[in-house]
């Protein structure tokens, strides 16, 4: 690392030939327009891509793809890079014959096409979608090395829409009875999820849109339930159906998976709310500093209650704390980029950040999760996270409480 | 007072919903009528899940194991006893079966979804029969037992973690509160400030070379993890 | 597209068998994770491509590409869709040898690698970029066929870097002297644009990052000037230089091009501005409504002086206008998408839009423009747009006022 | 105080900032001294300038023509006087010499742009050389004038458009107020609701199918621009 600092540092006396030899992007005819009708990253951004933790799933289409947070900005989520989690693999779907019936406690069982939904007042909004498992394998000891591994299980985007209420009420929903919905793709797996009716009538949108375009096929193409602040897998992809319910479901993803292991012994089922959680990407584990000196420490800062008001960061080890920038729009259930300026000295050092939502709550360590939760769980795992910088400036994942 | 756009899509046919409803509750609303015996489930197990799963559902290899880890006195109890934390494990690692309070989820699941490469081929009999065929697997039900819509609900006192479960509301509510909390102290807080646990050597490299998976200009560089980690 | 919707929608008594035949993706297992380390959009979805206008430009190298808006929801432009213009062609630079000078009326003239910029405090933040020439072709009479082509010279994304301010105080700028900055780029055409120093000091960011990751090779990886309400051309891609002056600069593209044609013969130089305007995008020219009855329509409305306040929507060529919803989040300078209830009855109607932005100035209609620009302008076209829909459906571009 | 970050970066050497500041400002900072010939512009012209820009910089075909459109008169006004709304028109369309006021302009972008396909290929002479070939065919010099560092002021003064350009600042400033005021009318406002301008036939399909270039889903599909248009 240090050696690429020097080489695209060494100045001759007279000048570097980067700049004195005019390259030839400088003296010469580029590409023309619409090389690509729709573009790409740029080959020199190759390393960055969503990748599969070895190890962690038995086959390709039951597991996850982790987003690569150690190289991206702000707190849109390039759809390209966007995590995946399937449980019986993707399809890309012909949406002229995809459907979505809703059926259960309503006046009318309705069947929507594309073009119905599509034709419906319609919501765009920026949020976040984070696996219930991200962060999962550090639950115990440390395991994994890098950010993409650790906290790779989230995305954020802008998704459009119809809300759900707006269908619910167009079926006539039985507004005593109806207590639950159920949800439920239309893949093999025909995910099913259960969702409460003050819920259901709030802020979840059935979409299609995602970063101005269609949801791309990994992430449930032509139709995926957003459901802002709860884990991914209630955000059913491939969506085909709603039922109005009076009672909660149990279904696999909420009676074997998604549960919280408690150290008596239950588990806790329907916890969906990711709760207010930060972690600093730049610089992160697996990365390594290019020389002592000035630092923008930046980050992501989210919260399935609400807003993010506050992000902190430590830099020995959560002794002492000073405030983030956050950068704008700071969004109800969406990702908060933070920045933060830091001197590194050469020494080594506990880089942390801690976050504070809109209702006051105040990011855990990881000990104070593990007083209540134990060391057995799988989800939910929103603690501080810590990275090591040792003196050779490279970043590791460690523990410190 | 019915909105400009309250018409939009159509009715579903009765046949629709019957294609699609094919979900089963805890309190068996959805379930179909039907039967199935361990013998038939064994049968359908062998040909179509044993590949994947293990002729006794003990198979790690395509996921975790369905059995296991289920004791006689789990089934009187309805509590797991491997789950509490310091138990003597009974299992190499948590079984679905440990796992699971209501046999509607298994019946529901299996219907839906398995086999994982032909989900919705199973008829309902067989079903009834898999489902059968993996509680006696885990002595819930004798060899002999016909599973059916009208003993199902019986079976359910019998599963070995039906009381396993707990509904802790503050994390399913939007405005719950949290169970744990934490104060944000910015000055001299309460750390040891000592590693508590760090990456294994082992780990080091196990995801590929990192320094491949950071991007080739900016602040940082991907560390090099071919090479030792720093001391 | 009557069939259309008859094919889409043909139901037996029994039902559809959409649904009755449970399709493939239902049945079988799909493809795994990781399929594309880099995921790209639905192959149902290839028709939304962005496109050259024939006719317009000679060659492929000086034209540029038209971002489909016909096509799009909220406010984030898919990156492979942002629209094109080079001057002499684009390229994939090798970030490693890009360097970015400072020079002139500065205390150190100073050179910065990416590694050094991308060390820097960053802010990120969300930005339409509209090229000052959008909706050049309806000056005089209507002459394009859909939104693409009238208005796609528009793009809206996050972008993330160091503010041009904190660069120009790490050198030391002249406080009493400078007066303007000069941005060029590395490309063969090295475009060079004016910046006034007032602007340079407040919200200019020199970025490379764009909606999460680099910003993509056709827009200028690895580092563009962002100049937030600026005509497009200002925001130079490939950036490579910024010197400190205390004049104009009167490049070619603003000597020969970007220049307002006046009715008395002059042009007005250096009117960067991008005034406040606002479009239709669904349903626009070129669409076929499936149906009478229910549509949300649904535009985009930007400001280059502030925020957008209000958007009203006509159905009637402009007599009557309601107040349409804005989704959020409503930024400076930055798109806003809206949205309005409308009961199509079958008969032809004219569907227009109207923006005001938050300094009180309303989108003008095209006469009032001409009646103090006159008819042989190219750029700074921001008048009321207006859609025709005929009793067939179809909808088609026309000049109403 | 200064900032942590103050020294990140590197000073420029007096030769990087020399390779790269090129640009040549309206009162001709940055202009390198030199000189060069009507003749020497022409030969440089006809070699590496004409295949794209015609012989005489009237070509359509490549850009927009460079030359034509002026007159003695607009050298001596200062002012093209074609551009003007209503004024006959003597070029078949704008070109680059009706509009630019600059003679700056013309040395910066030919010397950092031109040829389009080897930009900054040429010697300082050598531009000095076709922009007077280009004033030359404009009659802005004669056939044997020698365009320098020297004497380009003076040519500056026969720009036939040089008087043409006005700096508008509230289209520069972000706080100006727009030329165009437009109120919000919200009922029976002033209009004459008739189509005024409609597209033409011809570009009915000039942008090829458009029912191809919309969603095959959603509220609306795109037109087929195969068929006739709505009467
Ligand atoms: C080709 C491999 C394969 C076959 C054949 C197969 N399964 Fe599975 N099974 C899986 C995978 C993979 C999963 C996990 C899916 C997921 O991640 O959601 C699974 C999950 C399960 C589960 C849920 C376990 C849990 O804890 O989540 C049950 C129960 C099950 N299978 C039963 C069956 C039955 C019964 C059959 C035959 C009728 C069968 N399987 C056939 C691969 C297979
Ligand atoms: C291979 C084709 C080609 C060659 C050779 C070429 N040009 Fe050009 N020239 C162009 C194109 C294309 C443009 C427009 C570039 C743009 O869009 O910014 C242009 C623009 C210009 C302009 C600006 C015109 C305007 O109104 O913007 C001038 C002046 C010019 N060229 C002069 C020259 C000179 C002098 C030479 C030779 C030394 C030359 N060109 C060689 C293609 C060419
Ligand atoms: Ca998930
Ligand atoms: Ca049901
Ligand atoms: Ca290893
Ligand atoms: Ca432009
Ligand atoms: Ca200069
Ligand atoms: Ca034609
Ligand atoms: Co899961
Ligand atoms: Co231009």
């Amino acid at each position: 690392a240090a050696s690429a600092t020097a080489a695209t540092r060494a100045v001759a006396a007279e000048g570097e030939d980067a700049i004195l030899k005019l390259p030839e992007h400088t003296t010469g005819l580029g590409l023309p327009v619409v090389t690509d009708g729709y573009g790409k990253p740029s080959k020199w951004e190759a390393n960055l891509q969503r990748r599969q933790s070895p190890g962690l799933t038995r086959v390709n289409q039951a597991s996850v793809s982790f987003t690569p947070l150690q190289g991206l900005f702000g707190i849109i989520t390039p759809s390209g890079l966007h995590f995946e989690r399937h449980h019986q693999g993707w399809w890309d779907i012909d949406p002229s014959k995809h459907r979505l019936m809703v059926n259960g406690l309503v006046k009318r069982e309705r069947v929507f096409t594309m073009d119905d939904l599509m034709r419906l007042p319609s919501v765009s909004r920026i949020h976040f979608i984070e696996c219930g498992a991200n962060t999962a394998t550090e639950w115990g000891n440390v395991a994994v090395p890098t950010v993409q591994y650790t906290h790779g299980m989230i995305s954020c985007s802008e998704f459009t829409g119809v809300l759900l209420s707006t269908l619910l009420e167009m079926c006539g929903i039985d507004k005593k009875k109806a207590k639950y919905v159920l949800a439920e793709g239309a893949d093999g797996s025909s995910m099913t999820r259960t969702i409460d009716i003050e819920r259901a009538m709030d802020d979840v949108i059935v979409a299609w849109g995602m970063n101005g375009e269609m949801l791309r096929p990994e992430n449930g193409y032509p139709l995926r339930l957003v459901v802002p602040g709860i884990q991914g897998v209630s955000w059913v992809k491939y969506l085909r159906r709603i039922e109005v319910g009076d009672e909660k479901y149990a279904t696999k993803d909420e009676a074997v998976h998604y549960i919280d292991h408690m150290p008596d012994g239950t588990h806790r089922q329907y916890t969906g709310i990711q709760e207010c959680k930060s972690v600093i990407t730049t610089p992160s584990a697996g990365q390594t500093l290019l020389d002592k000196g000035f630092y923008n420490v930046t980050g992501l800062a989210w919260s399935g209650r609400g807003a993010i008001k506050r992000v902190d960061v430590s830099v020995d080890g959560g002794r002492n704390w000073r405030t983030a920038r956050l950068e704008g729009p700071v969004l109800p259930k969406a990702m908060t980029r933070f920045n933060i300026d830091w001197v590194w000295d050469g020494k080594p050092a506990i880089l942390q950040s801690r976050a504070i939502d809109s209702t006051g709550y105040v990011q855990p360590k990881i000990n104070q999760l593990r007083a209540v939760r134990g060391t057995r769980s799988v989800y939910h795992q929103n603690a501080i996270q810590s990275w090591l910088v040792s003196e050779n400036g490279e970043v590791s994942n460690v523990q410190v409480y | 007072q019915s909105k400009p756009w309250h018409d939009i899509g159509r009715d579903a046919t009765p046949a629709e919903v019957k294609a699609w409803d094919i979900d089963v509750r805890p309190d068996f609303k959805g379930l179909p009528a039907g039967a199935g015996s361990v013998q038939l489930g064994e049968e359908v197990w062998m040909a179509k899940c044993s590949s994947c799963h293990g002729d006794f559902g003990e198979s790690n290899e395509v996921f975790t194991p369905i059995i296991g880890g289920t004791t006689k006195k789990d089934i009187e109890t309805g509590r797991v006893a491997a789950l509490v934390e310091g138990a003597p494990s009974t299992a190499p690692q948590k079984t679905t079966m440990m796992k699971v309070a209501t046999v509607s989820t298994l019946w529901d699941y299996i219907n839906r979804a398995m086999p994982w490469n032909a989900p919705k081929s199973l008829k309902a009999d067989e079903v009834y029969g898999v489902v059968a065929y993996l509680l006696s697997l885990a002595e819930v039900v004798p060899g002999d037992f016909v599973l059916s819509d009208k003993n199902i609900a019986e079976v359910q006192k019998r599963m070995p973690n039906r009381n396993g479960m707990v509904f802790y509301e503050p994390m399913w509510k939007v405005n719950g509160k949290g169970d744990v909390q934490n104060v944000a102290c910015m000055k001299d807080c309460p750390t040891e400030m000592k590693i508590r646990s760090s990456l294994p050597d082992f780990a080091r490299d196990a995801h590929g070379n990192i320094l491949e998976q950071n991007r080739v200009i900016g602040p940082v560089r991907g560390a090099d993890t071919t090479k030792p980690a720093p001391k």
